[in-house]
Formats: C-alpha cells, structure tokens, sequence
C-alpha cells in the first residue's frame, strides 16, 4: 500500500520513469547504480538530453526552460531520476546560478548565459567557500576592486566541487572592505576561468578521489558587466541561493536505490538475515525521510525554502552515510579494499559541505524552536 | 495523497482539543483523575460528542486526530484500548445481532469493553495459547488487560480447535489489578470455567485480531505523537526561561542542539505516522499493507518516542524527576504506548520477514 | 581469565566476599536485588554491622575509624559490597560530611558527630540544592544571619535525597551576600532537623517513589558552634566534598548484579536469544567500566579526585540506565505495570543528580581537554 | 594486576616511539611512503630495535606497547600482519627445523612472512574451504592478503582431512593487488596447483589458527587505540585555534560536549584493551579466555574507533575531508583495522555463544 498519487500525477510519474529508463544511456545509468565517478563528458551528456526534452531545470522561471510544476511533480521528478540512476543536472548551474541570473541579473546576462547553463554548455563552478571562512561564509577577504570598466580580483576560494571541469565561475566577492557588517560590501561576480591569473588546484580527498579543488586569482580582471545584480548586494543573492537547494536535498531515491543494492549483495553472498535488521531499520528511515519531504513540498509557497529543510538535510545526510556504511560492513574485510569503504569515507563530506549539520542545528534551534 | 487535513477534520481537532483540555487543563488535574477510581474523567464528554463512535463511523484518519488530541494532553482515557481496539473488532467480528446491540452502546459509553489478548510471557503474540475455549467455557489466564475492572465487556481471545478465536465474558472471572507506570490500571484476568459467547462464528479469528491490533497500534502511535510534541514544546519553553549560571539555558549550544535533535526525530515520526495512518485509511490498502505501517508507525514510537521522552526529562534536570512536574507523565505515556504496540525488536522482525516484497520501499503509489 | 590480584589483595577479597554474604541479613540483601526500597531501618541495620566490624567507613582518617586500604582494596571493597547486595554505608554520612567533619571541623565537633556519624546513630540529609540553582549550585539564597550566639537560618533546599529520614541536616548558606564573588560568602552549616522552622515535605517522583524532599527554614536558630570549619569558607569544604566521591561513582557492581538478573529472567522466560546480544554487549560496556575504575584507582594519590572520575560518572550513569532499560524490555507488555518501569524512570535521576551529565561533559572538556 | 608499565617498557615505548616518529614525521611524510612501493619504510631499523622480535621473546604486554606506537603515527609498516601474526604461528605451529630456520630471520627482516587466511565471501571465518591441500599442493583462492606482494613467505590455511591444516608457499602463486582504503596494499591470492610444505605436521591446525588471530587482534586493537588518542589529540588541538564566527571552535559548547564524549569512549577503550593484554600476557590465560579478551577488544574498536574516528573528521569540517591533512587517514586505519580484525556483530555473536559461561562477567581474578 502507497499513498495514492492522483490520476494525473500518476501519469506524471510513469512518463518521468519512461523517459529516464529510456532516454539516459543505460552505460551511464550504471555507472551511477554502481556508484562510479562519471566523466566530464557523460555528465554534459546526461544533461543535454534531459534539457532537450525540457526536463533539465523545471525550477527555472517558465521563460528560460522552467515548468510549471506543482512541488510534488518535483519530487517525484527528481525521485524518479535518482531511482533510475540519471545524474542529476549539475546543480551549480541548475539549482545555484541559473535561479540567481534569472531572478536578478541584467537582461543581458540572462540571454548571455541563462539557455547555455540550462544545457550545460558552460559548467559553472562555485566560488563561496574560502579557508579562513568556513561555515562563517560571510567572513570572506577574496576582494574584487573596481578599476575603470573592470574589477581587479585577488584572493582564493576553497571546496570548489569539480571546479576542475569548469568553465565559468560565481563568486562571491567583498567589494566593500569598509561596510559596517562583513554581510554588506559583497558582491555575486561571474568570472570566466579561462581569464588570466586563475589557477585551480585540485584537492585529494579521504578516498583518494579529486573532486573539490582551490581556486586562486591573482589580479584577474573581471568587466563590470560580469556583476549580477547590485554591487554589495551579493550576500542578498547569496542566501536565495543557499535556501534554493530545497527538492531533492535529502537525496531519498540514491539511498533507496543503494540500499535496494544492498539488499541485492546481501542476499547474492547469503549475507541477508545477519543485515536484515540493519537494512528494514533504514527501510524505515528512508520511509520517514521521504514522507518528511513530500510534506515539505506540500507545504512549500513561493519558491521559500521551508525551514524543515535543515530536517531533511540531517537526516537526508545521516541516511547517506549509514546506507554507505552498510554496503562497507557487508563487504567484511574485503571492505579494505573495496569502492564502497572510499564512497563510505567520501560520504563524510555529506554532513559538512552545504551547510554542515552544525550548522543546519543552529538553524532549527534558532529559526523553529526560537531557542 | 493528502498530508493536509480538510476543514471537517479541523473542527474535530479543535472540539477535541477543546474538551480534553478542559478536563485536563493542568498536569495536576490529571494526577488527581488517575489517583482516584477508574483514573479517567473525559469519557461521557467523549461520548457526547461523538468521539467514541469515530471508529465505527469515520476513517482511520479522523481515529488518529482524535487519538492525537488525547495524547498532546496524556488524557487517561481509554480511547484506543476500548473504543479503536476492542470497539473495533467486534465491529468487525461480530454477528449483525451483537453489532447492533453492543456498538451504539459502546459509542454512546453506556458499554466500556477490553480486549483480552496478552498472555504472561508470551510477549505481543496475537495467538492465544494459555486461554481456552471449549463448551462455552474459558479458562487460563491473560495479562495487562487495561482498565479490566472499570470494563463491563471482555472480548477474549482463547485457543480453538484450529485457531485463536474471539469471545464475549461479561462475569464469572478474577482480576488482579495494578497501577501501570502512567497513571492507568491493568490487570491480570483469570478464567476458571467462565462462560463466554463467541464473537462471531466462533471460529478463527486471528487475522480479524491482527488487523485490529495494527489499526490500534497506528492509533497509539498518534497518541504518543501528540505526547512526543508536546514534552518537546515543554522543554523548549523551560530551556528558554530557566536561568543557569546567569543566563537562560538556550544559551548553552549543547542543549539547544539536543532540542534541535529532538525536532528532528520528531518531524520524522510526524511523517512516518500520519502516512501509516493514510495507509490504514485507504480502501485500497491490504491487511498486510496496513500491518507493515504499523511497524513503522510503532518503530518511531520505541525510537522517536523513547528518545525525546528521555531527553525531555534529561534538559530539564532534577525538575523533569518529580511527578508534580508534567515532562515525566509525558516520557512515562510514551513509553507505556510503546510496551503495548510492541517493541524495536518485534517490529523489525516483522518487517524483516517481509524484507523480499519489493526492491525499493516507496510510501508513494 | 581475569586480571591477577595479589595473594594478599586475593585473600582480602574472600574475606570481605565472606563478611558480606554471611554477616548481612538475607533479608536485606535479597530486597536490594530484587530493588526493592529498603525501610530505614534496615539500613541502619545493615550499616551498623558494617561498622561493628570497622567496615563502614575506610575512607575516613585512621583515628575516626578509617583503614590504611589502597586503592584497589577499596574499589574491591566496594564492588564485592556491590555485588552481594549489601546496601552501601549512607553516602551522606559515610562520602560526605564524615570527611568534611573530619578534615575541617572543631575536635569538638569531631568528638560530638563522627562516631554517630559511622554508625548511623545520626542520619544525616544534605542542604545543598536549591530551587533556583540546580547545576549553579553556588547561587545559593538560603541565608545565615549572625545574631549573639546563633545563626538565624532562613531559605530552602530542595533535592534533600532520604531528608525524610533526616536527623540532622549539613546544608550550604549564605553568610555574606556582599561578598564579591558568589563562590565566597558561603559556610558549612550543621542543623539539627527537629529545631523549630525546619519542614520537611518528599517530593513524588516520576516512578511514583518518595525519595527526595524540600526542606524549609524560617527563622531557625542554630548555635554557632555547629559551624564547620570557618565562617565564608564553605565552598571549598563543599568542593572537597563532591571530589571525594570517587570510589565507587560508576556503581559497576550493581550494574553487573543487575545484568546477571536480567540474563537469569531472560532464560527462565525462554527470551535470551532475543536479548543475547544487548546482555553480551552490556558486559563488555561494564567490563570497560570497571577496568577504568581500576585505572582511576591505580592512579590516584593523596585522596585528590582523579578528573577522568567524571569519565566513570557519565558512563556508570549510562550502563545503570541502559541496564535497567534492558529489565524493563524483558518484561515486554507486562512492563507497564511492572517495578522495572518504574525503577527505569527513576534512573533517569543518575544521569542528573549529582553532578549531570552536562556538568561532567565540561569538567572534561574543561579540565582534561583544555577546551 | 597492573594497568602501570614498567621502566624497561616505557624505555621501549620511547624508542619505538622515537623511532616511527622520525620515519613518519608528517602525515605527508607517510603519504609519500604509502604511495611508493612497498609503502611502508621503518621496517629494517625496525629489525634492527629488536621490536620484530618482540613476539618471540617478549610478552604480550611488550607486542601491544609497540604496536600502539605504531598506531599512533599510522606507521604502514605490517607489523600485526606479519611478525604478530603470521610470525606468531611459524613460531606457535613450526617444526622446530622450520622454527630455527625461519624465527631469526623474520625478525632480523630478512624474511616478511604474511598470512593467507581469509577466503572471498566467508566474512572472518578461520576455517579454510575455498584453499584445500593435496598431494603437496594447494588450490584455491584467498583474498585481502595484506602485502601478498612484498612478502617472500606465505602462509596459508587450506582445507584438509580433518580440519584446517597450515603450509608455507614461497612461489607459484598468482597475486592480484589492490591499494587498501589506509594505504597498505592487499591481494587476492590464487593458488593452482601450488607447492606447498607443511608448517608443522600438517594436521589440522584450526585451534592454533584461531588463538593467533586473537592475539593479533589484541594487538591490532591497541594500533588503532594509539591512532584514536592521536586522531583526538589532533581535534582538540584544532577545536583551540580554528576559528569561526570571530572565535575559537572550543567556544562552541556543543563541539566541546562532542570532545568530551570521545574522550570519555577512548579512555573506556583503553582500559578494555589493556585488559586484554593482560590477559593474552597471562600464563593462566586459556585459549578461550584469550578469544573473549579479543572480542571485548575488538568491540572498542568497532564501537569507540569508529566514533572517535569519523567525529574527528565531523569535527573539522572540510579540512578533515582533505588527504593533505592528517586526521582523515587517522580515521581510515582505524576503520580498516576494524575490517581486519572483525566487525560488531562478529564479536557480538562469539560472546553470545558464550553467555552462559559465567554470571557476572568479572575482570578481576
């Protein structure tokens, strides 16, 4: 027994199913399923093919690709795409930058960048995070300094996810050092990476895998024309984007899908009553989890994030490493070397990048409980 | 799929809301309901307004919003035990005769009856074992039948040739009372050639019991639900006012993270039980479909429940200990309504045994 | 297989494994397994042989009745008392003013209090909490004002565990409220409970047991030779007291006793599979405990609280509890109305009372982390 | 009983300690020499200190204070797979030619001797299926054999009449290597029609097997216990001096309750494991007494290891995720030294077989 979706979103759902178990090259999906890293190339792939049949950024304003979806159409849009192993689209264009160049950059810039990030022509790459900042974001010091028709950028940015791959960067910069609060005085640039005096560094992690990097400017010239919005207004946009990752932040269809997978392994290595209880346990977690989004999207008004998104990213980042962690632990000590002991170690990031759970607390205690 | 209730259902919230509030408008007051004989006050009330015929009259989701209510008050009011549960089987069971004698008595609450399922050490079987039937007589013995002696209807269930069957005692048997931990009464019911009346044919009627048994577990489970909000609105009030070394608790971050955590826990719990409750709701939904949400359901009860009951207490320090104080009546409820829906262990078994029904567990369909 | 005693640490455990299970009433030991409260007098009872024997007390100095025991003899002493079921010598007495008394007071006040304080001729309550300190137990408001000859007390404790047996009570007041720090300004103050002004009144608890009290004072007179030590100073009389209670914090013990219960019902009701791996779990948990406690014994000198003593404090708390959670699953249904629900709420208090948790947590972190 | 070392081990401790502290100076330092081939570099002055001979002609309370030096700065060098536990059973199990041949030799480091013993898919079993002897032969495959590569000796457990029978390969075998999560290196090992001597006579030698795999799971307990007071050491330190929001970490009391609570599992691990040395050192100690330490051991590790380990990434945020910091291979090698030694349920299930061996578990004789 499931809760009964209507006739119409029923429909919805098993079009969604049909187009990403259809559409999406299988080879990709399973590199997906088998939680392999996929190339540059697959992922562009992916995303053109999603964008074509107008299924790569239904949050977007209608104008520039969006559809005009109901939150739970959402849902069941992303929980179907994970379900069937399709990567998402790249959420630094989709999620991050395009809602922000849509809902407050210049006319120009919106018809400059806004279908080419749609189809994933230009990767964008994050430039929030600095060393000395931390979940404090806002104590940023990379500084852009307006000469003439150009800001003159100097600093250093951290944690750039695939930042490798990218062709553009967003960035936060602090265009005012003198602003009476460290919120005001900043700035949202878009600075191509191509320009001189960038240079990105790759990051190893944990697991031995290179996916976040350092991006360093030094004296990199950016036309004024690159600012979204109004300058010292960055910290504005900023938080609209940060409160934008609502759908599919809890990422319930990967962790149903890897624990179906362990369930599978289990079973095939005749492993199944010793992590049966482990496994009906995140069954049951999972169930909670994706119940709690479905009546956040239920409840969601206006694009505002709803505050139980700190609730889903929790638990949403919990449920990660706890399905990660049984796949490890079936493995038994062939687990030394096997993938899943590197995505279990690589899965550590999931409670501390985008807002580490530390902070997503503070949320809740302050902005829910008033505490 | 609905996750919102319409405004009929609202006005139920707020008349239920409104009446067990009354009666129970302090901790105090309910103190003094369970001191005294049976230990609940709410009942004609409940009658009255029609809240006792919800589970013959209504679906399980007017059932749970009700149950709800009680528990954001800890109302001592038998409503699940009596009324959802053995309301609700012979309701279910019962011949077309007894159903028009016994349920219009029951829902105006001129009948209370029990259900007599537990037996001494046989954890939460629904299959009867000790208790036998046999020439219109019973015999055996059944434990912590809640509120026995304030009951004027026993429904038993006892061992028949091949099966657990269901039958009607009105006389003719011993209890032996105790306070349970949460300010209501249970007992252990003996049977020495009691004459009984089968519910129904007399026959088999284990799947009847079990179905019962879940419907009322997704009922407990809202009850403890509204307890579960409840001791966390409680504490966080008392974090925000009581000072401690100078300054108001929610100045000490480790505090306010452990609230924030109850917060978490609790609107999982939320969602995991309103579903189970949209499950039990659905015509659709199969006998097992409505099992497997109760041991969802009643798997946030022993986990949820269990963890903000206690951290409730822990906040509040030495206060959260006495019983003048309400946090404790709180964590003590939400712990009763988890020992009688079944603990962490026998839901996961139950959901183990079901672990190949499907590749991905999905609440949507 | 079992860490090696000593022959003569060998010998010692007999002889106090024979005391204990020979010259205690089975009575009283029986109603201490089963968890039972025991009647005062029963107490008095049981502490009186302890003391015909020079068992009571060790820790005192030598004169006063003390043994010269090390540390491990001690922490042998106690967990075979533990373990026997033999209700421990009354902490207020034995852990608490008896030392106080003797390392600070008047040799008046030794000769007058502490023979009757070993034998349990004088049970003493202890005034230290107070409504509207808790954990900030020095914001004390109870008041002694000198008046000639006496003190004129009035105020309130509250948390006074047995004060309902109380003979005389040592409480904590204010001498001095215009003294700069709220630490100072505090003295040591013996009351005799039957003055006039003094009111006991229990306190129900959350089990439905009466063991803790609030203790009013109005305008009771007390002789100023019933002062410990000097006038102001009793905070560190205080600080010393809650330092000495070292031996025997974590009551592992006990908790081993109540396992090995718990094992017993869970075989008799034919339930140990089920149980089997909490109950295993358990004992190791308890065996980490009670190897730390040997630890802590090993290394302590001088009588000076070991500070990994709130290492044994948080964690002793936990077992008791986790313990006593296990009892109460056992039971199943029936749990609702049986004493081991009720003794599980009433453990809530030992992860409170006493120091909390929270409060032991910032020892550490204060004082062994530097944090 | 003695929970204090000696003058002499604390003389070995600091020059063990010295020793692996100047090989592996910085987590860099280490990186570079995992990345290499063998990857592990303190090996021949480890030799030359005497510390490969320890479990030859030391106690077990000598093996446990070396390898948790080495645990403290994440040394690679296989000393618990190679001189604890392969070493251990040439010296428990050999013929006295094959001892005198081999003993010296191993731990002068001449000769790396690894154990074959676990096979694809059969968990931490100790009883040889998949590899089987015959006619001087062996067949089959083990995997996760720490070194396979480096090795010049082989032992390996095989299936035989009777029982599990052990047998010295030095050529003739197929490897395939992977890195392992910590930087060592493991292989499956393919064995078709390989030569094979008999270590000892060839029996079965499951019960020796067996107590080996104990005693390097003591020892291996304490390697990861000195990384987990090093990965605290590390936290706290970064806890004073990061800082956020315009002050220091440890001003934030929910990051310090967090410290407190590791330290509170580290010292609990320490006293659990040190126990267990105790009694592997102990010439009473049975067989059976020895297997329950190695589980209450190998307990803390899966339970206070993987706590400390993966709250001390949490702790530091993204420089905790970062392969040029330390922290993150700190929490790898005791996560892998979990996976070597047996996970929770392993250790739980072996105690459990055992629970009726005592009333109260005492760690006192």
């Amino acid at each position: 027994m499931r809760l009964q979706l209507s006739p119409e979103d029923q429909k919805f759902r098993e079009e969604m199913r049909e187009f990403f178990t259809t559409q999406i090259p299988e080879r990709i999906r399973s590199k997906v399923i088998a939680r392999q890293e996929l190339s540059k190339e697959e992922m562009v792939e992916s995303q053109q093919i999603l964008n074509a049949a107008g299924l790569a950024v239904p949050g977007w304003p209608l104008e520039w690709g969006g559809k005009d979806w109901s939150q739970l159409q959402r849902h069941i849009w992303h929980e179907e795409m994970q379900l069937a192993g399709v990567p998402q689209p790249l959420a630094f264009n989709a999620s991050m930058v395009g809602p922000v160049i849509a809902n407050f950059a210049s006319q120009e810039l919106k018809e400059r960048f806004l279908a080419k990030t749609a189809n994933l022509d230009i990767w964008w790459a994050q430039g929030f995070s600095e060393p000395d900042a931390g979940s404090d974001l806002a104590s940023l010091r990379t500084t852009a300094v307006r000469e003439g028709d150009e800001y003159v950028v100097n600093g250093q940015k951290t944690w750039t996810t695939l930042g490798q791959y990218g062709d553009w960067i967003f960035m936060l910069v602090r265009t005012d050092p003198a602003a009476p609060k460290k919120q005001q005085g900043i700035s949202f640039l878009l600075i191509d990476m191509t320009t001189p005096g960038v240079t990105v560094r790759p990051i190893e992690l944990i697991d031995g895998g290179f996916e976040v990097n350092e991006v360093f400017f030094d004296n990199v010239r950016v036309p004024v024309g690159n600012l979204v919005g109004e300058e010292n207004a960055g910290w504005t946009y900023a938080k609209f984007l940060l409160g934008n990752e609502r759908v599919g932040i809890a990422q319930v269809g990967a962790s149903q899908r890897h624990l179906a997978t362990a369930k599978e392994i289990a079973k095939e290595r005749g492993v199944l009553d010793r992590f049966a209880s482990r496994i009906v346990s995140l069954e049951s977690e999972l169930l909670a989890l994706e119940t709690t989004a479905l009546r956040v999207a239920a409840h969601s008004d206006g694009g505002k994030p709803h505050p139980a998104s700190s609730v889903l990213k929790i638990k949403g980042s919990v449920l990660i490493q706890a399905v990660s962690e049984l796949l490890m632990d079936i493995d038994g000590p062939a687990a030394t070397t096997s993938w899943n002991s590197r995505v279990f170690l690589n899965n550590r990031k999931v409670s501390i990048f985008g807002g580490s759970n530390e902070v997503q607390r503070t949320i809740i205690a302050g902005t829910i409980l008033g505490l | 799929m609905e996750f919102t209730i319409d405004t009929e259902q609202q006005s139920l919230v707020q008349a239920v809301r409104g009446l067990v509030g009354k009666t129970y408008d302090s901790s105090e007051a309910r103190r003094a309901v369970t001191k005294a004989e049976p230990g609940f006050a709410a009942w004609d009330q409940l009658a009255e307004m029609g809240v006792l015929s919800l589970p013959f009259e209504a679906t399980a989701a007017e059932v749970s919003l009700a149950a709800e209510e009680l528990g954001r008050v800890i109302a001592p009011d038998p409503f699940v035990e009596s009324i959802v549960l053995a309301g609700g089987l012979i309701n279910s069971v019962g011949t077309d005769e007894q159903k028009s004698e016994l349920v219009d008595a029951i829902a105006e609450g001129q009948t209370l009856p029990v259900l007599a399922w537990l037996e001494p050490n046989r954890g939460w079987s629904a299959q009867a074992v000790s208790v036998t039937y046999s020439d219109g007589k019973l015999n055996g013995v059944k434990s912590t039948v809640v509120q026995a002696d304030r009951a004027d209807l026993l429904v038993v269930s006892a061992a028949v040739d091949g099966g657990t069957g269901l039958f009607l005692v009105t006389d003719g048997y011993a209890t032996e009372t105790e306070r349970t931990h949460d300010g209501s009464r249970a007992a252990t019911v003996t049977f020495s050639d009691t004459p009984a009346v089968a519910l129904g044919d007399g026959g088999d009627a284990l799947a009847a019991l079990k179905h019962a048994l879940n419907l009322a577990r997704i009922a407990y489970a809202h009850e403890a639900l509204g307890a579960m909000a409840v001791a966390l609105d409680i504490t966080v009030g008392y974090l925000k006012t009581r000072k401690q070394f100078g300054v108001t608790l929610n100045k000490f971050q480790a505090l306010t993270f452990r609230a924030a955590d109850m917060y978490v826990e609790l609107e999982l719990a939320r969602s995991a039980i309103t579903w189970a409750t949209i499950v039990a709701a659905d015509e659709g939904s199969t006998p097992e479909d409505v099992a497997a949400a109760a041991s969802h359901a009643a798997l946030q009860v022993a986990r949820a429940g269990r963890h903000i009951a206690l951290d409730a207490i822990q906040l509040h320090g030495g206060i959260g200990m006495t019983a003048e104080y309400s946090v404790g009546h709180y964590a003590s409820r939400i712990l009763a309504i988890g020992q009688m829906i079944g603990d962490e262990t026998f839901h996961l078994d139950r959901l183990a045994a079901r672990i190949d029904d499907h590749t991905v567990l999905d609440p949507i369909g």
